[in-house]
């Protein structure tokens, strides 16, 4: 590492208050952000990583003013360029956890190449996507996440475009960390982030969140107090694959195709195992496309493998050209190549 | 095997022009033309000019490569605007080259490409080596170069197609002999890059090379040798350097010396490309190089570095300037070190990638929305790409600024010998990270570069954010009107501020006279040139190279006084001149060229004394 | 109810500003008085001012919304330097719009919300209703707004929270009785809003409107009633109208002279969104609205769509410039007609997204790379956006160009009362396709316009391609010098040749004096309410407001040198300044102001006094 | 539609030559982009389409230069915008047949983004995606579909990231036709060619192509004599996964996992059969993930399934509006909303 950091002190005890900031947080009540940033600001204290070293960068949205409450360092860049800035920083210090915040529009409208190229390169970050399928801070046009149909602003006879799935996105990248969870479960949020956390290698988090001003209730048909037993199905590793009130119904496979079974007359061992490391990127794909109106929304890690991470290989690089020519001195800079002196 | 000075007739300076197809390799005798002379030692400048294409169909107008060189016991300040011989290895390069050649020039071209499909491909319905106009116009050398290398290499196992490719060193040989140049050095050269791998072709190479040589010496075709003699170069090492790897180096430097690691972020693109390519090569000096998705990101990535506390740098053309212009706007917004660099080519659009122009300054003063002013800097010469670069690297560090850099396409592909600097006579730069140890105020500023101070992450107790909206001196966020006027304007004046660390301009002939040629960037040793010689005549003309283009130096306005007329000759419609006009009120005359092409030292001279004599 | 003029001071207008938290409906009640000043008819003009954020927190300074009507006898330019009367119905409203109401002007307070929690919220320690150096300065008049709402409310079936949302009508009803406004209006509004949907709601607002009205009525609480005359309006069908509205109005307008389709692709951003919301309504005139996936995209497919024969438009606010700047440079390359509508706000960077700035006019001329020129057009009032639209769809047609349209914050958000043109006033745009009989030359030009003829997608015969890189006249690729330096001159032309199509300045007062006063874009209103002011105080001093920003009216130099001084206020650093002393070597004197807000009329009157005594 | 087009005359007989424009091609001798140059001047002759409703839209790239030797109408636009682009051509005029030519670093570095939109929006065009795995253009540096490791100009020390799958990608967009084809095999180009145009909706075609100059040879492990035979899998619908000189290797499924077994020796109805429409997208993506060094690389019609297109939800909007309030009227642009009128 370049930057000489003065001896990194013992990290000290922290809690969630040493991660508040004094500036009011400006997003409407009843917003899902605030659970979120109550979760993230109970999840860091607990990393054992000293404050100074988290790093919290964001495009622009509601979403994305996420940095300016977080008491750590932070960067609110431009629309949609979060993962580029993210790169640069921790490419230039990995020994810095940095997260990234981005929304439905900054992370995957604006902001789509950026993630994609974050995710295939497998850099060491936390991505967390405020999925809440609207545009909040311009005031209500449809997101790249919006279904087919949602009128808004922008689409006052509804939405044409079919929208993307983040985590089938996440997936055509081959990201190595793939989960999703919701504001409204604040223990699953933080088990969620710190899973992200220890992930080596970069780890998308899908949240979905709810926009109270302008699409409010979106997710009530997974999370609602009516739907969330039937419609969200809890990924625990090594598990099987049920939901319902009392677990009694479970996941199967048909060949290819995943059906929903009564846990109790299932056969023994027909209940799908959540395997995030399954052999086969098949299995998280399917868990992937599990979803309303047929399927329960999966939620907590959907895929996690191990790959080496971006900044790494390219520090390992750096340290392998030193050890085999040698730091670089001005005499080589100034003087390599071939020269011929005149007298 | 040093040539006599016997039968020779002097010159101060020669231009030779080698140009083929792009199959015929004659970069790679330009460049050794060129090795050759430095050695000597001549001055020299050199202007490489191939196609668009990858590898355009061989023999067509569009695949033609030239390499020009120009050598020369006095200064030389230019690749020289009009060859004094011309090398055409087919009809389509002399279609193309041809009328560049000075009346009475030598022209060596290799007859026996001059077949009808040649030059049917060239456009040509008779060849024009027969042609009795040329032939009276030029010193036409038809010389059968293919036959000739292929004949000399009887006895090499190479095979046929091998044999012909050698034909470039027959070429060169015979140039050598015409210009009293060594083989050495040539030699040299062959043997370390073929002798171990390809031994066959290196002796192939060598005995052609030597053909071409001893053709000369034997038959005396020609009726002239020229002698170029030594020129009187300044003590020192010397290194020939192209202007992007001299850029490199200069960013290396200055990271070196801010105590800061370097990382550039950049996207292929022509002529900007070779930066991140040398860079890539230099890892073990701690230069960190990534390849982005775009030019968005690759800012992006830089400006990350930067934030984390190492120096960011970024390098593109005119087309992926554009992307990066948000960006820019946010590095300006947040007062970040940063450096932008743009390798100017031929536009608008895609334009016309691989040819030369200067018409990117504006956008760089202005391509940004809302106030958003910052330094810029050019580069003068190849070489000078080096300092240029330091400079950038220590304006950006100093006043917590992006700075534009802006080179040329002409600049980044020409080289020169560069006169290596002492680590000791480059500046320090200096610009400590914020004490931890006191309360750290984000936008909190130095009295006199009105430049904030960093703190980085990692670094305890110093946690804040950073963002695009207007922010207030503590770095919250702050819709306030006087706030923002009074940041709009601090941002400007820590701009202007970066003008009190401007050395005074270089001016070539006196402060004052009839006529003062202002120029910038990449056309310096044009204009110099003309201006030199016409005081030489004793014309009342002088001349200065602007490096900052913001702030403007100090010293500007006071010289301008001093004459009675200012030209600005510009590879653009006249944007330098738009500014000094709307700056100093002074009625400059614009010398606009807009062909893609560096000014020709005659030109510049006729204009001025066009408008001397009005 | 119509008032009489009894007991009423006449003014020849009067500025009235509301404000309070968002969730108090300030909006709203800005909209009614407007809605009911315009039927009397008053001249007016309106001014919204609303936070940055969505919902910001309940009571405090970031959550504030204000609405301010300016509405007159007599002409009436602006919204308004300073309120004549003040509503603040909590303490942070008051805390951010005090200090700009005018002295002696009428405080009109909420007495109910200056609680102690929400005094603190706002940076109060003690109640400023009570400051007697507040009652001394202004007319202060707190009323239990919420309260007399609530109690007016008795009977209704309406919940607590319900009905103490009623308080801003009950606010307006007293505002009315001030001023002398009839009900009517507002009654029947409120009755087509809610009369259906929620009959109690309609009720209840109404009631607590008259409340409003008739504790002035009964009370006679404050000592002055203010009565603004009808305005001599000429005669003709009004609609009120915001600079967004106006502009998308416009544009469709432009296409349907022009027998196009509009296609008008754009990627949400403040305070452009309200362009592609608007003209999602109007697809049964053939309108496609195409929300891209970022500003690139929006910029292509309206290329696209121009390409495929019909008319792009794209719009976007600063930071979306930015990113369509390389696709700006395609468009000028390959002269296809579109339109980028740029309404600025405050920079750099992301900077003041909901604060209006023109910042952004260096941008619209330079920022891009290469020798890129394209006409600029400015809007200089809401209603004008129509205008300006019609005319940069008119040029981008006629000369086959892409033009930028600018407006801002200001006027896009602004309204005024727009008297509707007649669509025979409005000019043809006659712009065929290429006819395919006749042989298609791609860049073959009219020798008037040197616009060149499209042909498109679909017609036989007419097959060709189009690209970036540089092309001859045949619209062939070309790396040929003359060729580059040629097309770059063509297309300088083709911008300048605009010139011949552009009206004559309109200027307010002589066309010599001692001062001219040069606007651009939303300062019109200012700058000529303040010239018209002074000129009727005996200054010889003028103005104009230049819309053709690029290429500048030809009458503009002539015009100049009719003046001692020249002043140019502007909401940046000196834009146009520099332009101007550019072009004409004038000694320009800039007047800027980066606040992100217009310009007070008493700003510029003071600024010409003190530069015309000088 | 808008644009009045005169009477569209019948379709004339084309051919080959009728799509050959007179510029000089520009490609270095040997470079794949000539066969499929050829390929596609063979195929649209066959199409039934008159020649002045092709439109070709390219970014930059050697692959981008394509519209210039077709003689159709054409855009070379800017690099890795050719989808923006391609968008507003169609959505303006639906009638027109839209091919967009894009390679690897235009369409899936720069203009990634723009391709995700493209697919999921599912206009109706085809997108022929040129992969030779390199910058040609830029004379070779390595691109996003580059193996890890490859060294370039760029990456003297081998490159670290990990490549993009121009297949998995568009199956994280769900695009509604996927298919591979290889530049030396110009019966397989045009059959791809017609299948990807006959497909009602975005097409995504990424074409094998060998960049003589910068990568040569890249993908002879999958298409070159001696490996085509197993490293090559030809997809047909409704025809049994099989591969190998005769055939005799066919891939089965091991629960979620893909294996290749001896095709003779398979239980019947074991192999697989290509469903491009198989009811669940595991199938594709099964399909995607099998390549070198573990399976053939399959090459045909990888998927392909229905879902209304862009541009025609679009103009079905605008009927929809125009019926419902008539066509939009002078009077009602100009003197719509509430007016009032001063005498
Ligand atoms: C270049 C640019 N384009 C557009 C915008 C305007 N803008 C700000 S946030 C946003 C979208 C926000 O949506 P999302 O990312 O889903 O965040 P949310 O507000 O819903 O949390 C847009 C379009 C911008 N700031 N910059
Ligand atoms: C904005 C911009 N950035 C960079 C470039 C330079 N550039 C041209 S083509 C290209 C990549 C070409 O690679 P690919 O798309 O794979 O096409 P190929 O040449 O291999 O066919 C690049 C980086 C450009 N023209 N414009
Ligand atoms: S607009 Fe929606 S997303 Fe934004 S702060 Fe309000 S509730 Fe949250
Ligand atoms: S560089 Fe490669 S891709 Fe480009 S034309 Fe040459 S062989 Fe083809
Ligand atoms: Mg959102
Ligand atoms: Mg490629």
């Amino acid at each position: 590492m370049a930057t000489e950091i003065q001896n990194i002190p013992a990290v000290p005890e922290l809690n969630r208050k040493d991660f508040v900031t004094s500036n009011d947080v400006r997003w409407c009540p009843g917003c899902g952000d605030y659970a979120i940033l109550n979760s993230l600001q109970r999840t860091l204290p607990e990393l054992g990583i000293a404050r100074e070293n988290f790093c919290i960068i964001s495009g622009i949205g509601c979403s994305s003013r996420f940095p300016y409450y977080m008491n750590t360092y932070g960067f609110h860049t431009i629309h949609g360029r979060a993962p580029t800035v993210a790169t640069g920083v921790k490419v230039a210090n990995p020994d810095l956890s940095v997260w990234i915040v981005t929304g439905d529009g900054d992370g995957l409208s604006i902001g789509g190449n950026h993630l994609l190229h974050l995710l295939r390169r497998n850099l060491d970050v936390t991505v967390l996507l405020f999925n809440n399928r609207i545009y909040g801070l311009t005031k209500g046009q449809y997101s790249p996440t919006s279904p087919v149909g949602t009128k808004t602003k922008t689409t006052p006879l509804g939405s044409v475009d079919y929208p993307l799935h983040p985590l089938l996105f996440a997936l055509g990248a081959e990201a190595t960390f793939i989960a999703r969870t919701v504001d409204n479960n604040p223990k699953h949020m933080v088990a969620t982030f710190k899973a992200a956390h220890e992930h080596q290698g970069v780890s998308f988090v899908e949240i979905l969140q709810n926009c109270v001003i302008f699409n409010d209730a979106a997710w009530d048909p997974v999370y609602g107090k009516e739907n969330r037993d039937n419609q969200m199905l809890n990924l625990e590793a090594g598990k099987p694959l049920l939901f319902g009130k009392d677990k009694e119904k479970g996941i199967r496979l048909n060949g290819l195709v995943p059906e929903v079974v009564d846990a109790a007359s299932a056969a023994p061992g027909e209940i799908l195992i959540h395997e995030p490391d399954h052999a086969s990127p098949l299995y998280s794909q399917m868990l992937a496309t599990m979803g309303l109106p047929d399927f329960p929304t999966p939620i907590g890690v959907v895929r996690q493998i191990q790959r080496p991470t971006y900044e790494s290989l390219i520090h390992d690089q750096v340290e392998a050209a030193k050890a085999k020519k040698g730091t670089g001195t001005w005499e080589e800079l100034l003087r390599g190549g071939s020269t011929w002196t005149v007298e | 095997m040093t040539p006599s000075t016997r039968g020779f007739r002097e010159m101060k300076s020669v231009v030779v022009r080698f140009a083929g197809d792009s199959g015929d390799g004659m970069q790679i005798v330009g460049e050794r033309f060129t090795d050759t002379s430095v050695t000597v030692p001549n001055a020299i400048a050199t202007f490489p000019d191939y196609p668009a294409e990858i590898r355009a169909p061989i023999g067509t107008i569009a695949g033609v490569s030239a390499f020009q060189v120009h050598f020369g016991s006095v200064t030389v300040l230019t690749p020289g605007d009009e060859p004094d011989s011309l090398v055409a290895m087919n009809p389509a390069a002399l279609a193309v080259h041809l009328m560049d050649l000075v009346e009475g020039g030598l022209l060596i071209a290799n007859s026996a490409a001059f077949t009808p499909e040649n030059l049917a491909m060239a456009g040509y319905t008779s060849n024009p080596l027969d042609d009795p106009a040329i032939q009276k116009k030029y010193e036409v050398l038809p010389l059968d170069i293919s036959g000739l290398a292929v004949e000399s290499l009887k006895e090499s196992p190479l095979t046929m197609k091998e044999k012909l490719r050698t034909k470039n060193f027959f070429a060169l040989g015979f140039t050598y002999w015409v210009y009293g140049r060594p083989l050495e050095p040539t030699i040299d050269y062959i043997n370390s890059k073929w002798a171990q791998k390809a031994p066959d072709l290196a002796e192939a190479n060598i005995r052609v090379l030597k053909a071409g040589y001893f053709l000369g010496e034997t038959t005396e075709t020609t009726r002239n040798r020229y002698m170029v003699a030594r020129a009187e170069v300044a003590p020192g090492t010397y290194r020939k350097i192209s202007g992007n790897e001299a850029l490199a180096l200069g960013l290396i430097a200055g990271a070196k010396k801010a105590g800061r690691d370097l990382l550039f972020s950049g996207y292929p693109i022509t002529p900007a490309s070779s930066i991140l390519e040398t860079l890539a090569g230099y890892k073990h000096f701690g230069v960190k190089t990534v390849q982005a998705e775009d030019e968005i990101a690759a800012i992006g990535v830089a400006l990350g570095a930067s934030f984390a506390g190492q120096i960011g740098v970024t390098g593109t053309s005119g087309p992926g300037m554009c992307l990066k212009s948000e960006f820019i706007g946010l590095a300006i917004s947040t007062e970040l070190p940063l450096v932008i660099v743009n390798v100017q080519r031929g536009g608008p659009s895609t334009g016309l990638p691989t040819k030369t122009e200067q018409s990117d300054l504006l956008q760089a003063l202005y391509g940004r929305h809302g106030e958003s002013p910052l330094p810029v800097v050019a580069a003068n010469s190849p070489s000078d790409c080096f300092r240029a670069a330091f400079e950038a690297i220590r304006i950006a560090l100093e006043y917590s600024t992006p700075v534009i850099l802006l080179s040329d396409g002409y600049l980044a592909n020409g080289s020169e010998p560069w006169k290596v600097p002492d680590e000791a006579s480059l500046p320090e730069i200096c610009k400590p990270f914020a004490d931890p140890s006191k309360p750290y105020v984000t936008f909190a500023r130095d009295p006199e570069t009105l430049a904030r101070t960093q703190a980085i992450p990692g670094q305890p107790g110093l946690e804040h954010r950073l963002g695009g909206l207007e922010k207030d001196g503590k770095g919250n966020i702050s819709y306030d009107s006087d706030n923002h006027s009074e940041m709009t304007r601090l941002r400007a004046a820590k701009v202007e501020a970066v003008a009190k660390s401007i050395p005074p301009l270089n001016v070539t002939g006196e402060r004052n006279g009839k006529m003062l040629v202002i120029g910038w960037g990449g056309t310096h040793g044009a204009i110099t040139s003309a201006v030199e010689s016409l005081r030489l005549e004793g014309f009342e003309v002088s001349s200065t190279n602007i490096r900052y283009l913001n702030p403007l130096p100090p010293d500007l306005g006071e010289l301008l006084k001093g004459f009675d007329k200012v030209l600005i000759p510009e590879l653009n419609s006249g944007q330098l001149c738009m500014i000094l006009r709307a700056h100093y009120l002074v009625d400059a005359i614009s010398m606009p060229k807009i062909m893609g092409r560096p000014f020709k030292v005659s030109e510049i001279r006729e204009r001025i004394l066009q408008l001397i004599n009005d």
